[in-house]
């Protein structure tokens, strides 16, 4: 129990350590295949200790929404996270919040973060948040698909049990996995408003989503927001780990010495995720907005394919 | 009851239907009056007829309005009438001559195939009478329909008036009938009368029927 | 014929009674509070009474027989764990919209055309709910139109409303006369109307087929299934607002108890292929529904078309009951029902309270048009949290009880594998992820209405000079909101108390949930998936205090007003905000070009002109236009060609009779 | 026991005759309206005593069973608020001079002759008493409904007469024909014509010859049904005549020749070889209902609407009778009462609504519930009621029409069913238009008598939620003689 506690604690303190370095660790390999030196890697931290130092400007008629929305996407994030096996699995609380309850803490955190763009009532918000939702309206519906097909095969919702179901050696090899797999990345693309869907390092107005609707905010507030920002990219890297790279995995109640090959390997996966990712956008370029739709439905379709090629592996 | 009997009654009553037909391709109205004049007298004979078989005293009475009533009274009153009003005396007809024949002759085929299968253990005189009484009466109904104008269609009234007193009188010890031929005989003068009256009071200019009917609701 | 029968009648009585008390009267002031006061005394009896049932566990089904109706069966009500259940929904809603009342009725400009009616409007849906033979049910269901009719009718200057009322009721009469012919088959030629022995009878495949479409027509009609929606968005928004809440929230769920009612309870089981039928139609409602509502800019109307969403979800998990039903797989089958008549709680909760708040803005700014306000948030905080919390509620996002309505939809979706019918293991995930897809496009829907009316600047002086409502008001909406949020954190106690009702119709039940650690609901097996609203409420709350703490403790806690950054263009006007058109532009870009064809006209002058540039978006409602239009058309149609025969002359006419009389003989002469 | 001073049925028929006769003599309208509505009372009163009383033993002319039994206190009943409605209707043509005092004695006394007429029609005993009562009870609505001597009114009661005559020849000789038939068994006289000996020994008698007589039977008091397309007089003649005619004629008259057709299918059903008159009758009731709801749609003149609305009941009813059957048969004779009572009460209505507004275009009406909440208020209930919505006595009849229909006869059920759609669509539509919206033309307060209209709402009311168990026993008799 108390060993679960702890094992539980930590991995909530975990993701809170890594998020920033994850990003971090991204922006300095896409600075370094860019050819520049970039940023340290604890550049981040940095930033996140500025911002929160810095007193809040708060536009005349920001509401009271306004000034919590930033802890409450914070806090959902955080839980979210702290719900994933990152080095262990069957945590203590993972009984709270299954697979999908999981996405849906991501879609309150977005639904409040849309509402605070709203807030101020400047257009950029308004274009930020609009095009926010119209993401998610694609992006969650192809996160769920990928949740059945996943949960249909595991037969289970749970992450710790898809977790352990597929470390097993039962899986094999299947179509429908490879194809959740595929639409699973480019949802994450698209929800942690990455190239091409969205670039986190632009300003430029017409172009951007996420940061339009985050322009109000200053000092501690913006931190949080960053901080949450980068607490969901971990999120879904360690999502695609724990599911589809479920090798390393500590069980619950394995001693110590598991733990700590669960850590390390986790952290591994996270390099690999990184430097992956930093290459495709490196690699890629910024798409207008109304081709997102398409990028999405495509993930949408994978989706569904993988779902219903489920039933035919099966029969097979 | 004698074959003979049966014949003349026969007789009288094909004479009726066939006095329907004669009216169906008149186009005059004067002369349709008198071939319903014609009407009447045959319709009286054969009441008369019927009453003496029937030995039933109180058809007399029927007999004797037909004859007062239909052959004399009405027929005069119309010709005034047309004179009065100066309604142009030839029958603008809706239908054809030719093609009213037709339908007359399919209809006297239909009435007569109904009654002939129908009532084949009743009493021959009845059978026959109302075989015939049923044409008459599609016969009349017919002239009501083919003609446009309201004397013609009065006519016809009341030739279809005729076959029902045709009919009445052919069902033996039937009570009521005398009644019912005054009480017909009511209907048929209020008819004539309404016609009259209409002109009395200049509602219409003629008695056209189309006439009545430019006046009608929701026309606005 | 039990004491808790006795209650619920006299109440239904008590409410009549409170009718003709209005009526008589008529416009004196005091009739509103007399009214709205004791219509929620007697709906709040009702509900304890009720309640109690349930909290007792008292599985025993009452009766009751009045000499009433038809003579020769009489009147029959009965209480069971379904009617008590839909019951709680009914008087639970009657009687938040009568608290509200109290307070609303009083801008109400004519009390008159509303207090008789609303009170009857009550007793009709509750004994739509206790009746037991066809005739009472049909009676009090056509009773229900007929007053929630009038209430429609409040207004009736307006033509709108009138137009309203007009097809809502044509379309309530459809959908009764659909519900006759349901029973005329159900009850045969020599009328066994009692549902006793509509229950005993046995009902072949083909009987059950007819009867499922003819409900589907009928309560269809009335929940506002696509496409017999139309009358939904026309009618609920009309209404004053706490009716609109009414008919939104309860009426539609009524039309659902009848479908259950009839489907699951009368019929017996239908074969798998019906569970296809409600399937589909559960999931194109879901996604049309909240589609057509992103469309809207009138609050209220855009409030109705959500309905219509969350009726199909409903009937998704009704579907999939029935599919699972139909394969002996009753665990699951009662996971599905369940799921339905929670979200059915769920709906009626957080639907009347979003009313509620589109009443109070309504009653504060005058405007029902989002575009035209703006910033209430700042003028209305109370009234803007009770609606935010409805939205998020709506959304279905945890920790609030619409989520875990869809989670268990959701849990049920997935034991679609072990169905044996391909067509069923294809079409289920299918649906799932329309359901996904509406849910989604759901928290859009919200994030614009909560947005555009309540965030942001006032886009007109109504807007800027808006005043937080009265008590009364605020206080329905604030009860409902607490109770979304108990719902959505204590979810075992819903689900335990829904299980009579699984176990009366299904034969089986959720696993009890009441002593699952941390209060966590498990549908099936903790292992497959389990979900607890409280402890995720309660991380949240703590994650979210400790950073506020952290950071206001040990970093700055240092604020300046100063004016929005904006990227640095000063903001115009007001008016140059986003507008519920603007924010839904790309949304309607990517979905509603196919389904609503949408167009859009840039207008844009050439330089040196002066002309204003002129955007101008096109919708059209294409199952208006495909449907309903055409059926208008044909009528007026044939009505134009038959109006011919008033203006013959009696010549005509005579050859009609003689016609008549020529056929008639005819066909006896062929006939004999 | 027979504990009464005077014989019950004699009254009903004498009572009306002399108050005829009295009318004719006493001048000035007010005086004459209250006597009117004092012989009506009266009439409606010693109707009632049979219920009390235990029934007269069916003689050669009259006859009372649970048949008529309704119909008599009914049609009395309706006569007796009537009369009282248009004591306050006149009153107002007098004001605008739309009738005279001496138009007035001829009205009253035609008003109780026309009531005469019914009762007579409703308590005789033998076809051809019935026959001649009919007759004269329609004599005497032509003449009234050309009361006003407008073209219009006297084109309506010209097409009226011509239209209503035919339908007089057909059912005399119907009537003849139904001698024929039954005098081979019942031998020459009287006696072949009284009800009871013809339904006792119906079976003895030649099917062919009946069927033959049902279809002129049919044709000739189905002209006064006014079921389609014999309908051509029913609309005008409602719409031309002074509105307490109106009520009358679709509330009484219609019931009278519909009572007829009963008696004869009564006798049809009575002998096993006649053709089953279901199928005639189903197929006129569903051609009459759609064509009378289609033509609800293009309707101008307020009176006129109810009028045709009057059509399609009546093909309801005559579509539930021809279904046949315990609960159809059932279902039609209590539609027949509802239709009477809420249609009269609807009548009432309008003929306020449309003196108070000074026109009977529908256009020109509109917010009637605003201006003249009762009237308003009374019309919409009326609608409400007569379109079979609950919790009126309508609903139940339709109820059960439509369930035992479906059950039978699917397809027959859908085309009825449709029927009432459309032609409910089209109620509405008007209803809308003249009870609510933005009021228009004369707002003047009407003077007009309430109290019939809402005392028979009233009945409807209970009707459609509690039925008298006597009623119920007579309705369940008379529909298995249905057969």
């Amino acid at each position: 129990m108390i060993t679960d506690f702890i094992v539980q604690g930590t991995q909530m303190l975990l993701v809170l350590l890594l998020a920033p370095l994850l990003t971090g660790f991204i922006r300095k390999v896409k600075a370094r295949l860019l050819r520049h030196r970039g940023a340290s890697v604890l550049q981040p931290y940095r930033d996140l200790a500025r911002l929160m130092r810095k007193e809040v400007v708060l536009a005349e008629n920001a509401s009271w929404l306004f000034r919590i929305t930033p802890y409450l996407i914070f806090a959902a994030t955080w839980v979210a996270t702290a719900l994933i096996p990152t080095f262990a699995t069957g945590l203590l609380y993972s009984s709270t919040a299954d697979l999908i309850a999981i996405v849906a803490l991501l879609g309150s955190a977005r639904f409040f973060l849309a509402l605070a763009g709203m807030d101020i009532g400047t257009s950029f918000g308004g274009i930020g948040s609009s095009r926010e939702v119209l993401i998610a309206s694609l992006a969650e519906p192809a996160m769920l698909l990928v949740v059945f097909t996943l949960a249909l095969t595991a037969g289970s919702t749970q992450l710790s049990t898809i977790a352990t179901f597929m470390a097993s050696p039962e899986v094999g090899l299947r179509v429908s996995l490879g194809m959740a797999l595929g639409a699973l990345i480019i949802v994450a693309i698209a929800e942690n408003a990455r190239i091409p869907v969205d670039n986190p390092a632009t300003h430029l107005e017409l172009t951007m989503v996420h940061e339009a609707m985050v322009l109000e905010y200053s000092g501690r507030h913006l931190a949080m927001i960053e901080f949450a920002a980068s607490l969901k990219l971990l999120l879904y890297t360690s999502l695609i780990a724990c599911i589809f790279v479920p090798w390393g995995l500590a069980v619950a109640g394995a001693g110590p010495a598991a733990y700590v090959v669960g850590t390390i390997t986790y952290i591994a996966k996270l390099a690999t995720a990184g430097v992956l990712l930093a290459f495709f956008e490196t690699a890629t370029a910024k798409m207008r907005v109304f081709r997102v739709p398409d990028f999405l439905g495509a993930s949408l379709m994978l989706g569904l394919l993988g779902t219903l090629l489920l039933f035919v592996s099966r029969s097979l | 009851m004698s074959r003979l009997v049966i014949d003349i009654a026969h007789m009288l009553a094909g004479s009726l239907v066939l006095i329907s037909f004669m009216m169906l391709y008149q186009d005059r109205l004067f002369a349709l009056i008198n071939i319903f004049a014609l009407h009447a007298v045959v319709l009286t004979l054969s009441v008369t007829w019927q009453a003496y078989i029937q030995h039933a005293p109180h058809l007399y009475v029927t007999a004797a309005i037909a004859l007062v009533f239909k052959a004399i009274i009405i027929p005069v009153a119309l010709h005034r009438i047309i004179q009065r009003l100066g309604i142009h005396r030839d029958i603008e007809t809706a239908v054809g001559i030719g093609l009213t024949m037709l339908a007359g002759m399919a209809l006297v085929a239909l009435s007569i195939v109904l009654m002939l299968r129908v009532t084949s253990d009743a009493d021959p005189i009845a059978r026959e009478d109302l075989a015939f009484a049923l044409s008459v009466i599609l016969l009349g109904l017919l002239v009501m329909v083919t003609r446009r104008n309201a004397v013609s269609q009065v006519i016809g009234f009341m030739s279809l008036e005729n076959g029902l007193v045709l009919a009445a009188t052919g069902a033996k010890g039937m009570p009521l009938v005398v009644e019912i031929s005054v009480a017909f005989s009511i209907l048929i003068a209020f008819i004539v009368v309404g016609v009259f009256l209409f002109r009395i009071r200049e509602r219409f200019d003629t008695v056209d029927v189309a006439a009545l009917d430019e006046y009608r609701g929701e026309r606005q | 014929m039990t004491q808790t029968m006795v209650i619920l009648m006299s109440g239904i009585v008590g409410f009549l009674a409170v009718a003709a008390l209005a009526i008589a009267l008529g416009r004196s002031g005091a009739a509103t509070r007399i009214v709205y006061g004791a219509s929620s005394g007697i709906s709040l009896v009702l509900l304890a009474v009720v309640v109690a049932r349930i909290v007792n566990g008292s599985p025993a089904i009452s009766f009751m027989t009045l000499p009433l109706g038809l003579p020769w069966i009489g009147a029959h009500f009965r209480l069971d764990a379904l009617a008590t259940f839909f019951l709680i929904v009914v008087n639970l809603g009657g009687a938040g919209a009568s608290l509200y009342g109290l307070g609303y009725g009083q801008h109400e400009t004519a009390p008159h055309r509303v207090l008789p009616f609303y009170p009857a409007f009550l007793a009709g849906m509750n004994l739509v709910v206790l009746a037991d033979d066809a005739f009472t049910f049909l009676l009090s269901w056509e009773f229900m139109s007929l007053m929630s009719w009038a209430l429609v009718m409040t207004h009736h200057r307006e033509q709108n409303n009138r137009r309203a009322g007009y097809v809502y009721l044509v379309m309530a009469s459809f959908g009764t006369l659909a519900l006759l012919l349901a029973f005329g088959l159900l009850s045969g030629a020599d009328g066994h109307y009692s549902f006793e022995a509509i229950r005993a009878g046995v009902h072949a495949p083909p009987v059950a087929a007819f009867v499922l479409a003819l409900m589907l027509l009928g309560a269809g009609s009335k929940a506002g299934i696509v496409p017999l929606h139309v009358w939904l968005p026309l009618a609920h928004p009309a209404a004053p607002s706490h009716v609109s809440a009414l008919m939104s929230g309860v009426m539609t769920k009524v039309a659902v108890y009848g479908f259950i009612r009839v489907i699951f309870d009368l019929l017996g089981d239908p074969a798998w292929w019906a569970s296809v039928i409600v399937l589909l139609l559960g999931g194109t409602t879901a996604v049309l529904g909240v589609l057509y509502a992103l469309m809207q800019h009138d609050l209220k109307r855009l409030l109705a078309y959500h309905t219509v969403e969350n009726i199909g979800i409903i009937f998704i998990g009704l579907g999939l009951a029935l599919a699972f039903n139909a394969n002996g797989m009753s665990v699951a089958a009662a996971l599905a029902l369940t799921a339905a008549l929670f979200h059915v709680l769920n709906h009626s909760l957080f639907k009347s309270l979003l009313f509620f708040g589109a009443g109070a803005v309504l009653s504060a700014t005058g405007e029902r048009d989002m575009d035209k306000l703006g910033g209430l948030i700042h003028r209305m905080p109370y009234t803007s949290f009770a609606f935010l919390v409805g939205c998020v509620a709506i959304s279905a996002l945890p920790p609030l009880n619409g989520f875990v309505s869809e989670w268990l939809t959701f849990q049920a979706v997935l034991q679609s594998p072990e169905l044996p019918q391909w067509s069923l293991k294809i079409i289920v995930p299918a649906v799932g992820g329309l359901l996904a897809l509406s849910a989604a496009l759901a928290a859009a829907c919200f994030v614009k209405a909560f947005g555009i009316t309540f965030l942001g600047r006032p886009r007109t002086p109504a807007a800027q000079h808006a005043q937080d409502v009265d008590p009364f008001s605020l206080a329905a909406m604030f009860t409902f909101a607490a109770l979304c949020f108990a719902a959505g954190v204590l979810p075992g106690f819903v689900i335990d108390g829904l299980s009579p009702v699984t176990l009366s119709l299904l034969a089986e039940r959720m696993p009890v949930q009441a002593n699952a650690a941390w209060l966590s609901i498990v549908p099936i097996a903790e292992s497959r998936s389990s979900y607890s609203g409280l402890l995720v409420f309660v991380f949240i709350a703590l994650a979210a205090s400790l950073a506020a703490y952290f950071i206001h403790r040990f970093a700055s806690r240092a604020l300046r007003r100063g004016p929005a950054w904006g990227c640095g263009f000063a903001e115009a006007t007001p008016m140059a905000q986003y507008t519920a058109g603007s924010f839904a532009q790309p949304i309607r870009h990517v979905f509603a070009t196919l389904i609503f064809c949408a167009r859009e006209e840039v207008d844009m002058p050439a330089p040196g002109e002066t002309r204003p540039a002129r955007f101008i978006a096109y919708l059209r409602d294409t199952i208006w236009d495909g449907l309903y239009a055409p059926v208008a058309v044909a009528v007026s149609y044939v009505a134009d060609r038959l109006n011919v025969l008033q203006f013959l002359t009696i010549r005509r006419y005579l050859s009609l009779v003689f016609l008549a009389l020529v056929t008639l003989l005819l066909v006896l002469t062929i006939w004999s | 026991m027979n504990f009464l001073p005077f014989d019950p049925v004699a009254a009903v028929l004498i009572v009306p005759v002399g108050g005829a006769a009295l009318l004719a003599l006493v001048p000035g309208y007010r005086a004459s309206a209250r006597l009117n509505i004092v012989i009506s009372l009266t009439t409606f009163l010693s109707a009632v005593s049979l219920f009390v009383v235990d029934r007269p033993v069916p003689g050669t002319y009259m006859l009372v069973d649970d048949l008529n039994i309704v119909f008599i206190v009914l049609n009395t009943f309706v006569g007796f608020t009537t009369s009282i409605f248009s004591g306050s209707y006149i009153a107002h043509e007098l004001e605008t001079g739309r009738l005279t005092t001496t138009n007035l004695r001829f009205y009253h006394a035609m008003y109780q002759i026309m009531m005469f007429g019914m009762n007579l029609a409703f308590v005789s005993g033998n076809i051809g008493l019935m026959w001649v009562a009919v007759e004269l009870a329609t004599l005497t609505t032509v003449v009234m409904v050309g009361m006003y001597r407008t073209h219009e009114a006297l084109e309506a009661a010209w097409k009226y007469f011509i239209l209503g005559s035919v339908g007089i020849a057909f059912a005399l000789f119907g009537t003849i024909l139904v001698y024929m038939a039954a005098r081979p068994v019942l031998g020459e006289g009287q006696d072949a014509m009284v009800w009871t000996n013809l339904i006792a020994k119906a079976s003895a008698f030649d099917p062919a010859l009946l069927n033959v007589a049902f279809v002129f039977l049919l044709l000739g008091y189905g002209t006064k049904v006014g079921l389609a397309p014999l309908h051509a007089w029913l609309p005008d003649a409602h719409a031309e005549g002074p509105t307490p005619i109106s009520a009358v004629l679709s509330g009484l008259l219609l019931n009278v020749a519909l009572y007829a057709v009963l008696r004869f299918k009564m006798l049809l059903a009575a002998n096993p070889d006649a053709i089953t008159p279901g199928p005639l009758m189903v197929t006129m009731g569903l051609v009459s209902l759609i064509f009378a709801a289609f033509m609800l749609y293009r309707r101008r003149d307020i009176k006129r609407l109810f009028a045709y609305s009057s059509i399609e009941h009546m093909g309801i009813i005559v579509f539930a009778f021809g279904m046949g059957g315990a609960l159809a048969n059932f279902a039609g004779l209590l539609h027949m009462v509802m239709h009477s009572l809420t249609k009269s009460a609807i009548f009432y209505a309008v003929g306020h609504i449309a003196q108070a507004k000074g026109t009977q275009k529908i256009a020109d009406i509109r917010g009637l519930t605003v201006t003249h909440p009762a009237l308003g208020w009374g019309l919409v209930i009326g609608v409400v009621a007569i379109a079979g919505m609950p919790p009126f006595g309508v609903f139940m009849s339709e109820f059960l029409v439509v369930t035992s229909t479906f059950a039978r006869q699917p397809v027959l059920a859908i085309l009825l069913v449709f029927g009432l759609l459309v032609a409910f669509g089209a109620l509405l539509l008007r209803v809308t238009d003249l009870a609510f919206g933005e009021p228009q033309g004369n707002t003047a307060r009407a003077e007009a008598s309430y109290v019939p209209m809402y005392v028979h709402f009233a009945l409807v009311l209970i009707a459609g939620i509690y039925l008298p168990p006597p009623l119920v026993a007579w309705f369940q008799h008379v529909a298995g003689l249905l057969g």
